[in-house]
């Protein structure tokens, strides 16, 4: 047992922290949002040059042979920062199924770009009435000639409009929610026939509506094998799960230092507020809440590799666990914070609304609760 | 003991859901949280009501109150919240309004009653400083008298909806050798005398309902002074106990689980409506005993007030229930509408919101704003953590 | 609407109140208890000579004429002092079953031994394997010329060892489980074949296995129509829980009281340990859950006359919210008295116990929530 | 970072299980609350332990410790929990002992520490006072010299198993001049004494395993102080920040978990094992979920050990997330058996407790008892208001 990082993944944390504070201001990040193009290609060009963007690659596929625990304590780092540049979807998601599905020549056409930051990747698997299941899909791709022609509604694809790739779940075959019949696609977002409706998230993402209407692709943008991409699906998912809670972790660990800290210096009364016991012993609630939340990210994480059941048991636990810590953090973050809790000037309310759209995104705590009911 | 209605209760249900049925506002229907209200929105049911006769109808009768029993006035408030009507706003009716027939002269009276009655002239409330929020009576905002004038310098936060106000009622520091909550005056102003500055303070949400107001060198003749100087925080605190009628906010939550149920009618799980999942369905079930035992709680406060009692600390336990409640209804909402949660589509009241079709379904448009709104109800009014203060003072005796 | 209370009950109050606050103090309940007879039958006496006893039942059945609110004002009263003598399982349940199901020579034959005291009751409704479900019945009731035979066991039935009559649940036909084919029966305890296995409750109360063997009841043992009977349990026991409920009101009360006032006087770190913020806002929630449980205790109480479901989602609503203040009450008034709160020598400890198993009567928190949800 | 054992750690994992399964009391297995525990019992496996050298574990090796890494000593307690072993108390284990072989002199380390490694000896603890709960400080316990020996007066509490203890460990106050915290001394003291006297108190669940200790001109050889006069202070807090090791009790309550789920298997709803209720499943994964970060919490915590950090005020989380998660399943236990619930078949360590057959299975006869008597778990040992006192000012640094 080990709970040590070694020296290589304290490096990228420095690394990494020393980007985030030195070029990911709240106000930096804030006019970045308010941009038309809603993040920072300059930001993403430096992760690459540092490394992150190939750190969870093997050396094989041309990354520099990290895993999930690299994966952890960059999106730890971005979540101390709220960045929103698309690690996740790219890195995690994209990078997730290529490793673990793709085909050489589909990795070597993918991996690269990733690395160099040339290619940014969105996930496009929920649909609107979808909810958490990913086998729940209306989007259909149907067999035509050696390729296929996708049908359908992607709702609320993080990133896409900045991606110049998609990855898309399908149903090839089978019943809605059948666990058979989901296959995932790879394409490039300008394939004729994609169109996307573009917005802000309230949590200063960018996302889109994508819709395919007779989008062909040839048979080469399969990822894994045709109607059995549910288990590849979970297996991403699980890992994207874990580098989402990691993220949290990082916000959730500003948000309550940032609340101790304004506790030290509000007055009221004649002194400061954090002397009231009240607030004390909720701030202390809101301290075990995160450190526990950092236990069960761990968890997950070093799971990851396990047998199906345990992988999976771990994930749930961790998106249960982090997902009730980050609803009271934020919301006692705001509390505690008062009238200035709910302005957007404050930096407390931003970090509040990235925990709340936290909870929907892989599952919410209810979604997780059953799975892990499930496999008890 | 009994919950039933008298056949004159029911008949009055009858007249009010009539009269409401046939004249409210049909642009203003069923009025949830919405960006792009404008002024004349927020008073088009008040002048109507004001023109029955029913703008105020907790005042005394001789200012233009209906004697309304509070079974009535319970009754009022319950149809209006059936339809989602956008009521009155406080700041004049249930908050400057009464200060005025309590405490201020005839002139008062009879110049600022009827504009509030008629909802002609909109107030806003100049209460909270930046550096005091809990701790109202800490304010620093000084009056200086100045021959019939006082001037007025200081700096308001929180002012609610200050951008469309005429008038605002202000506490302010007449004597600063004074204690704490001694030496403060209560001022009405003109929101166009010169040095009234207001500016908005953008929400999480991304709406503006709040503002900053500025008062540099403000002069305001002596004769806007209510009641006695110095004894200004005796009103703002008669003023709080009133304010916390009906904060519970009963009626427009039963409003909003008919709503939630609805919602998650539309929206599915594993192919099933969303109500029916057992887990889903049993926090709904588990808001509804909580909002019927606030229903309850409200009606015992009411029959003392009935009785004669007036508003007591009681009402500090429907201040946090009610604000509870509400806070958990929205987010069960955001629970509810998932994955279209995230994509933004304007704040709650929010003069830039993108009027734009909804991405997802329509009721999903507003609800993570509107759950982010919300967080502000546990902390305005005097927060929950000062109602527990003032519980453990008043009720519990510590 | 009106919520206050006759002049009547405000006199039944007072009267019993008195009688609580003179003559059940804490060591002459601590006395009762200890005895071998385990209750003070000079105390049930002088309930029936106060009136109490008969206080719900019509005039025309021999009674004062009150009714659910009156059984309301007594129970919180008892639930003050921890009454343990059996008014619900007399008067609320069996006087239930003879008001509502009851043959007119039925009445005749018990409502005026419980009224003049000389009649005490048990409620023989529990299996063991049954849990909340009273439908879920081993207990057979065959038909046997003009009369029934009754096999079974039931279990923890409160005040049985001081009953001399005993009202039976059991199965006259149907599945295990259906709806229909239950029926109710009135019997004298020492019929033959009845045995009971006695002991102390953990809050200080008695009860009983009772075991049936080949038990021969006449058909004028039956109450209400043969197969039946469920729709009368149903009504009968939301009697008993919006009793039930009253008294954990009654219990909450004092418990918070007590709480308070021992943090008046506990002094720890030189001063008053109510002095502190964090006790004071616990003792609030604990008051803001009293009120609350209060005001279900009076929906439910008002609704018992209202149509079945309007009926039954009140009384359900009461014992969640009632279930959930107890718990949290009785669980923070401990936790403020500190050690002296997990002793037998203090007395808030045994309202703790007695708040506790109110959980399990009548069917707990999760049972009635899954209630609630089935009527919405 | 991983979470695999190395080879060499389930070699020893395999060797403690052998160990266990080969010597640990037949008559006592599967321990869990039980009313009729005699001295003996208490006893039994930690005479076998001290026998085979592993009663300290945690000791220096000079002292008898073992050697273990924390590692090591994680699956000692992980391999005792599987098998719910009553283990050695831990007055001298973990409390008397660390601070005898820390600041005892060599004569005292001798004559204790030997007994306490066998178990032949039992120790209690007199720290609280009637009227010092938490505030531990106040205490009112006078030792006075007199020659060579303190006489001894005053009134201890919640002296934990003190009708069996041979000698016990005291806090008293040697100078009544000086401040709360200073001029108070660690005494040893022979319960056989004359001049002490140990009455048990019932508890709330029935059972008697605390008592209150009256000390009536007790005389205690001088050489029975530990370390310093009036310093006893520091001892104390050593003592305390030693205890909390271990006070997660993860093992034990992943035992408690596999229990509960056993008996939600034989108890049943609808017809159907409890246990496939999605209700009462909830509930018990989101337990487990609560267990598996403590018990990563506990275990990051150790890691901190093993790189040298000593027990630092984290482990005030271990004690509160340990108790809630140990309450909370004896709330759930308490759930599952359901009407069983009600019957009283003695305390938890009850001299009088009934010897009949259990009414009601034999998982129910001491639920509620065992729920009264966790309720302890929150108040001793430093309440859980305390603990967050400790975390506000020893790492919120408020």
């Amino acid at each position: 047992m080990d709970f040590n990082f070694t020296e290589e993944q304290g490096m990228v944390r420095d690394g990494l922290s020393r980007l985030v504070r030195e070029q990911y201001g709240f106000e930096q990040r804030r006019k970045a949002i308010a941009s038309s193009e809603g993040w920072r290609p300059e930001v993403w060009a430096q992760l690459a040059e540092l490394g992150i963007l190939g750190m969870p690659f093997s050396e094989a596929d041309g990354g520099f042979g990290g895993g999930a625990v690299d994966a952890m304590v960059i999106m730890e780092e971005f979540g101390k920062g709220l960045v929103i540049e698309p690690f996740l979807p790219t890195v995690v998601c994209a990078g997730g199924f290529l490793k673990h599905g793709g085909t050489a020549a589909q990795k070597e056409e993918h991996i690269g770009g990733i690395v160099a930051g040339s290619c940014v990747f969105a996930f496009a698997y929920a649909e609107p009435k979808g909810r958490y299941d990913y086998a729940d899909l209306e989007t259909t791709a149907k067999k035509d000639g050696a390729g296929y022609v996708l049908n359908g509604h992607k709702a609320v694809v993080i990133g896409a409009p900045w991606a110049s790739h998609l990855i898309v779940t399908a149903r090839t075959g089978g019943e809605r929610r059948d666990r058979s019949g989901v296959s995932v696609f790879v394409l490039a977002k300008d394939t004729a026939g994609v169109t996307t409706r573009d917005y802000v998230t309230v949590d200063g993402r960018r996302a889109s509506e994508v819709y395919f209407e007779n989008v062909s692709v040839p048979a080469e943008a399969l990822i894994g094998a045709e109607g059995e991409g549910l288990a590849l699906i979970e297996l991403v998912t699980d890992e994207a799960i874990a580098a989402l809670c990691a993220e949290a972790c990082g916000a959730m660990k500003v948000a309550h230092a940032m609340t101790v800290e304004y506790s030290r210096q509000r007055k009221q009364f004649g002194v400061p507020i954090g002397s009231f016991q009240v607030l004390q012993h909720r701030m202390v609630d809101m301290y075990t809440a995160y450190e526990q939340a950092v236990s069960l990210t761990y968890l997950a994480t070093l799971r990851l590799g396990s047998d199906e059941v345990e992988r999976k048991k771990a994930v749930s636990a961790a998106k249960v666990g982090v997902g009730q810590a980050a609803r009271l953090i934020g919301q006692e973050a705001v509390q505690i914070h008062g009238g200035n809790g709910v302005t957007d000037e404050y930096a407390i309310g931003h970090y509040f609304k990235r925990l709340t759209i936290f909870d929907s995104e892989f599952g919410n705590v209810d979604h997780h609760l059953k799975r892990h009911v499930a496999l008890s | 003991m009994n919950l039933e209605f008298t056949p004159e209760e029911q008949a009055f249900r009858e007249e009010v859901r009539t009269f409401i049925a046939e004249n409210y506002p049909k642009h203003l229907a069923d009025f949830g949280m919405r960006e792009d209200m404008v002024r004349e929105d927020f008073l088009a049911w008040h002048k109507v009501l004001g023109q029955k006769g029913w703008s105020v109808p907790a005042w005394p009768v001789e200012y233009g109150g209906t004697g309304w029993t509070p079974t009535q006035r319970y009754i009022w408030s319950e149809e209006n919240a059936r339809v989602n009507a956008l009521m009155p706003l406080p700041f004049g009716v249930s908050m400057v309004g009464p200060v005025i027939y309590t405490f201020g002269n005839e002139e008062q009276k009879a110049r600022h009653l009827p504009g509030i009655r008629s909802g002609e002239v909109w107030w806003c409330q100049g209460y909270s400083e930046p550096g005091a929020g809990s701790d109202l009576a800490s304010l620093k905002t000084t009056a200086v008298r100045d021959g019939d004038h006082y001037v007025i310098n200081g700096q308001k936060t929180w002012t609610t909806l200050a951008q469309h106000a005429d008038w605002g009622f202000f506490l302010c520091r007449t004597d600063p050798t004074a204690k704490a909550q001694e030496g403060i005056s209560f001022i009405l102003i003109d929101m166009k005398t010169p040095g009234v500055e207001v500016k908005p303070i953008k929400l999480l949400d991304g709406g503006y309902e709040v503002n900053e107001t500025w008062l540099t060198d403000v002069r305001v003749p002596v004769e806007n002074l209510v009641g006695v100087e110095n004894k200004g925080w005796t009103y703002a605190k008669f003023l709080l106990a009133h304010e916390r009628s009906g904060i519970a906010g009963v009626a427009r939550s039963k409003r909003g689980v008919e709503k939630l149920r609805e919602i998650a009618t539309h929206e599915t799980l594993d192919g099933a409506p969303l109500i029916k999942d057992f887990d889903f369905a049993k926090k709904v079930s588990q808001l509804e005993i909580d909002l019927a035992a606030l229903e309850i709680t409200e009606l015992r406060t009411l029959a003392g007030e009935q009785a004669g009692k007036g508003p007591g600390p009681e009402s500090s336990i429907l201040k946090i229930k009610g604000t509870e409640i509400q806070q958990r209804l929205t987010e069960l909402t955001l629970e509810a509408v998932g994955t279209y949660s995230a994509p933004y589509m304007g704040g709650v009241s929010n003069d830039n919101g993108s009027n734009e079709h909804p991405v997802g379904p329509d009721y999903a448009a507003h609800a993570a704003a509107t759950y982010f709104n919300m967080r502000k109800t546990s902390i305005y009014g005097g927060s929950n953590e000062i109602q527990r203060n003032i519980i453990t003072k008043m009720i519990l005796g510590l």
